[in-house]
């Protein structure tokens, strides 16, 4: 199914928290505007991340059956907004679907996944070192893939690299 | 009475299961292995290998297209340009950080630096893994020897397409006379 | 007629014959003055030094053995460089490496056990060695009972390999220790059961008798071929063996995938080096007792030939048959084992133990059963 | 040995345990009680133990050889690959992508190419290269599809395997090396297409390698999938039933094992694989409980052996219908990638292997996020673990075949 079908099977379901579907369009040099290309997202609200997550796996019409892959992005260092991506694969329909929330770096919360997916839970945990995101309602908020002592958020954009950890040179 | 039968089933199973890999083993053990005794014999390796690097200076106009493809920053090199000749300071690559990964041949422009089928960095001091690249220092032996053959079969090659080139020439001189004959005849 | 043929045969396997030690000393020309206690002290050392030589070399063979076996069935050739041909000083080199070792013994460990365990695992083996007759003439303990001597003796390995593991004070070691408690405990009941069947068979437990049994038919008499439950007992035993020596697929104790190395994970150098010994003497030891056993001991046709020829069984030439024909089968066996290791996955813990009690004990007894049942038989028949 | 002190439960049974005690019978006569105090134990596996596959960690409690709880530490090969491929050019990370599932650096390369192909539009693949591309691809999970076979014949204890498999791994390894001069870290899948032809003589030496690995392939079936030990020891082992793979989001093998059917490869084709599919050169092998459960280690396992044949059976196929022709699209020297997302998944050995890219038109890419199948895959451990002996737990960790260059990345 189409991302514009998705949406609008989500829409008439009446599932809150959709902003709209964000195409790729072509370049037009007229208007100064580059393009995008690549692959359509379906742009939703973080707070209601899990009614969306719930409504894409259980609809017969999505079945949205495996979360792929859940991450965050941060497009600009001088932006104003982190972006979490999901991916939904339905392993019925065998389509896809690229879901893109905007969480603005002042606040950077939202709820988590996991009690949709359980596969969300290591996705977020990364996530969160990575990023700073705080996922409400996580089981087991702890780091993953750095040290419990890992200071800042190595994927962000304005990250400053350390100079030294416990005592060795990171030069 | 099911439970007697997986009983005596199981041990049936084991057993056959247990010779069935024991011939299979044991036709191995008797047959030659298939390794070699490594510094001693040694496995062909591809022309394509891509080990220690080699530069062929004389062509090298250091133009910084390899350094600049190197996603580690390895290469560096240092030239001062007398006009159109080149003194050249330096051409390091330091394989401490060096990974083999090939994207430094692609760009040259006069497709002067190679990889060689040399692979043993042995050092004794990290710092001697800095290799200097110029006139063949650090370069494997093999790859000279390769390096002069290409030499050779590209001067061969050369001299037979200037003698193509003299023919034509000629066949031009032949046909158009008084042209001038600065066809490349000399070899 | 049973009864003829055992006198005949224990008539030449008991004839005076003498220990090696007190063979050594018969030969040294020592003076008249020289006390007796000297004589028996020095054939002690004497003897006992000739015997950890020749157990050692055998041992050390059985590791390079392993590792060209290993070797070619894996498609490689093993050690081929130490010693020139075929990489023969191998294990020779290895010894002298782990000899120079530093020998490291963990903070928190029970030093006093740490250090004494690899002694007990060694001693106790060659202890049990020692009741291995290396021909109708040459042995150096001799035991009516001897099998009872190789089993106890054997087993008392478990008691160093339990001791290291707790001393060693690391996890995987205490993991290594208890489960070679529970395996040797278990399988000592089918290895002795399944080794009831030939001793109904031949009748005594003495090593050199057995043999002696087994002379008939030209030195084909093997006890195998004299009774059909006799093969099964012999898988059994053979299974319980490798329990026993804690070769694969019951190498459980040092499971290398699941507990590192063990319970000699903390070990290394030359102390390491004494429990990979224990492993190898035990292999021998529990192959030559199948020979012993199962197939004939000292006999084969090449003894009854000689026998034919009217060579005394007490000459030197009969004794070097012997001992080579017992080698050999032993090795035959120590080869099995080694395409066993390098064929098999290894079983599981609660695995080996229903193998040891659900499987291998009843059927044991079984053919313990069968094979009386066969005895008796052929008495009835023949008498 | 440490007492836990997280663990609720384990605390709270602790006050019924006494180390001595003496009361007085009723007879006047003095009693003492000596209670052994037990505590579960608390085992390291890893971050070096020959089970973990590399340097991962998994904190085990045991009450003695069982397994009560579970714990997987990763990070220890964490190594910032996405954080690089924020810094470096889009062509310079390719190297980079050879290193987090190393045993599959071709498929790696593929994914990050095919990701950033997506971001070019309009841009075709040349036909010579897709074709051998997928012969690289296939050759490259059988590889993977061996040292997973023959490490988890190591794992169960079988050494043997391990080294019949290496042996034609070997082989592949020559192969690739033929081809691009690497033995493990290829870097030969290239933006826009494939870095070298294949020298002559290549394509007829890899015919003949997949007519000597089917028979190969027979033994290593015999020798360690169908011997009865290994069968007792992996099958009814780690059952993963077909909604806890899927809630995990499992993917590759591992999602096959449990019965889902479902292989992107087959299902969302990319590159030749739906032609390949049509002309029916390859099956998609399915865990079916042969043995014991459906979903446990031995079907996993199996899955991986059957995928290695079907995998031969598609380099057949490649090597019928190629062609001759370009091995590499128009790509300029220095690329700029148009600005766009794109997040493709490609079917790796051990799952789907996605690839989010994102462009604001420059040399360099805003992000670079790797999704390995190895990450997810492995977060059901802690879970299966739970309830079986020590042994079984290694088989556990074994048949999620990870390689934690990928779940650290």
């Amino acid at each position: 199914m189409e991302l514009q079908a998705i949406h609008d099977t989500l829409t008439a379901a009446g599932v809150a928290g959709l902003l709209g579907c964000d195409e790729p369009r072509p370049s037009n040099k007229k208007e100064k505007d580059q393009g995008r290309s690549g692959l359509p997202f379906l742009m939703v609200d973080p707070a209601g991340i899990v009614p969306l997550l719930t409504a894409c796996r259980d609809m017969p019409l999505l079945r949205f059956d495996l979360l792929i892959d859940l991450t965050a992005a941060d497009p600009a260092a001088d932006g104003e907004d982190l972006w979490v991506l999901i991916q939904l694969l339905s392993l019925k329909h065998r389509h896809r679907l690229a879901i893109k929330a905007c969480l603005p770096k002042s606040a950077l919360s939202m709820p988590s996944a996991t009690a949709v997916y359980r596969a969300a839970d290591w996705h977020e945990r990364e996530c969160s070192e990575m990023f700073g995101i705080t996922f409400e309602g996580h089981p087991d908020p702890r780091k993953i893939l750095l040290p419990d002592d890992w200071d800042g958020y190595p994927l962000r954009k304005d990250y400053e690299f350390p100079t030294e950890y416990h005592g060795i040179s990171c030069e | 009475m099911v439970r007697v039968n997986r009983y005596f089933q199981d041990i049936w199973d084991t057993l056959k299961s247990t010779m069935i890999g024991m011939r299979i083993t044991g036709k191995y053990l008797l047959r030659k292995p298939i390794t070699v005794q490594y510094p001693d014999q040694r496995l062909p390796i591809p022309d394509r290998y891509r080990g220690i690097h080699y530069l062929e200076q004389e062509k090298c106009i250091d133009c910084l297209a390899c350094a600049r493809a190197c996603p580690i920053d390895c290469i560096e090199m240092d030239a001062i340009r007398h006009g159109k000749e080149l003194e050249w300071v330096s051409f390091t690559l330091d394989y401490q950080k060096c990974m083999f990964c090939e994207l430094c041949v692609y760009p040259c422009p006069k497709d002067c630096i190679h990889m060689g089928t040399e692979f043993a960095l042995v050092v004794e001091d990290r710092s001697e893994l800095n290799y200097d690249l110029l006139s063949f220092k650090g370069m494997a032996v093999d790859a000279r020897v390769r390096m002069r053959e290409a030499e050779e079969k590209k001067k061969i090659k050369e001299a037979a397409k200037a003698a193509k080139a003299a023919e034509k020439a000629a066949d031009e001189n032949d046909g158009e006379k008084g042209s001038g004959s600065d066809g490349g005849g000399e070899v | 007629m049973i009864q003829e043929q055992a006198q005949q045969a224990l008539s030449h396997a008991v004839h005076p014959g003498s220990n090696v030690f007190v063979r050594i000393l018969e030969w040294l020309p020592l003076p008249e003055w020289v006390p007796g206690w000297v004589i028996t002290l020095g054939g002690v050392v004497i003897g006992m030094s000739i015997f950890l030589a020749v157990m050692s070399v055998l041992v050390m063979f059985c590791v390079w053995l392993e590792r060209k076996v290993s070797g070619h069935i894996q498609c490689r050739t093993g050690p081929m460089y130490a010693g020139g041909w075929h990489g023969w000083a191998q294990s020779i080199a290895d010894g002298v490496k782990l000899l120079l070792k530093e020998d490291t013994i963990p903070n928190e460990a029970d030093r006093t056990l740490f250090w004494i365990a690899p002694a007990i695992v060694l001693g106790s083996i060659f202890g049990a060695m020692v009741a291995m007759p290396l021909s109708y003439d040459w042995w150096f303990g001799r035991m009516d009972l001897g099998v009872f001597a190789i089993l106890a003796l054997s087993s008392t390995t478990t008691i160093g390999v339990v001791m290291a593991g707790w001393a060693s004070n690391s996890k995987w070691s205490l993991y290594g220790a208890m489960r070679e408690a529970a395996q040797v405990v278990a399988y000592e009941i089918p290895l002795g059961l399944s080794l009831l069947a030939p001793l109904f068979v031949l009748g005594t437990f003495s090593l050199n008798e057995a043999s002696a049994m087994q002379s008939g038919w030209f030195g084909m008499k093997w006890a195998i071929f004299t009774n059909p439950f006799l093969i099964p007992a012999f898988m059994i035993y053979w299974i319980a063996a490798l329990a026993e020596t804690k070769r694969a697929p019951f190498d459980l104790p040092e499971a290398e995938s699941e507990l590192v190395a063990g319970f000699m994970t903390e070990y290394s150098g030359i102390r390491w080096s004494f429990f990979f010994f224990e492993e190898y003497a035990a292999m021998l030891l529990m192959s030559v007792l199948a020979a012993f056993f199962w197939f004939g001991g000292f006999e084969s046709p090449l003894t009854g030939a000689l026998r034919a020829s009217g060579v005394e069984e007490t000459s030197l030439l009969f004794s070097v048959v012997c001992f080579g024909t017992v080698m050999i089968k032993g090795f035959v066996g120590i080869f099995l084992m080694m395409w066993m290791r390098w064929t098999l996955p290894r079983v599981r813990i609660d695995q080996v133990m229903t193998m040891g009690y659900k499987y291998l004990t009843p059927l044991a007894l079984f053919c313990v059963l069968g094979a009386a049942c066969w005895e008796a038989l052929q008495h009835l028949i023949f008498s | 040995m440490s007492n836990s002190t997280s663990d609720q439960a384990l605390k709270a049974h602790e006050p019924s345990y006494s180390t001595e005690e003496r009361r007085t019978l009723p007879s006047g006569e003095e009693e003492f009680f000596f209670d052994v105090k037990t505590s579960d134990l608390e085992v390291n596996m890893g971050p070096q133990h020959p089970a973990t596959h590399g340097v991962m960690r998994v904190l085990i409690r045991c009450d003695g050889e069982l397994v009560t709880g579970a714990q997987a530490h990763l990070g220890y090969l964490h190594r910032c690959a996405e954080k690089i491929g924020e810094n470096v050019e889009w062509l310079q990370y390719l190297p980079y992508t050879d290193r987090y599932d190393y045993l599959a650096a071709m498929n790696n390369n593929l994914g990050y190419s095919m990701a950033v192909e997506a971001l070019m539009p309009g841009f075709e693949v040349p036909r010579r290269a897709t074709m051998l591309r997928t012969i690289c691809v296939e050759l490259n999970r059988i590889a993977s599809h061996l040292v997973a076979y023959g490490t988890y014949g190591l794992d169960i204890g079988a050494i043997t395997p391990f080294l019949y498999a290496f042996r034609e791994r070997e082989w592949i390894q020559s192969l690739f090396e033929k081809i691009c001069g690497a033995r493990l870290t290829y870097s030969y899948i290239r933006i826009g297409g494939v870095f070298n032809d294949a020298p002559p003589g290549w394509l007829t030496e890899v015919g003949h390698f997949c007519d000597v690995f089917e028979e190969k392939w027979k033994e290593y079936r015999d020798l360690l999938a169908l011997n009865h030990i290994f069968i007792k020891r992996t099958a009814h082992v780690g059952v993963i039933p077909k909604d806890m793979a899927i809630d995990f989001g499992l993917t590759g093998p591992m999602l096959r094992g449990s019965g889902v059917d479902f292989d992107l490869r087959r299902d969302m084709p990319y590159m030749a694989y739906g032609e390949a599919h049509e002309a029916g050169a390859f099956d998609v092998p399915l865990g079916e409980g042969e043995k014991g459960e459906l979903g446990d280690c031995w079907d996993r396992f199996s899955v991986r052996v059957q995928e290695m044949m079907e995998s031969i059976k598609l380099v057949r196929w490649c090597l019928e219908v190629i062609e001759d022709g370009p091995i590499i699209g128009d790509v300029p020297k220095v690329l700029k990638v148009p600005p766009g997302e794109a997040y493709v998944g490609i079917e790796n050995p051990r799952g789907e292997l996605g690839h989010y890219v994102h462009s604001d038109g420059g040399k360099i890419a805003v992000r670079c996020r790797v999704r390995g199948p190895s990450f997810t895959n492995l977060s059901v451990i802690e879970e299966l673990m739970v309830g079986t002996l020590l042994a079984d737990s290694v088989a556990i960790i074994g048949s999620t075949d990870i390689v934690v260059g990928e779940t650290d990345r």
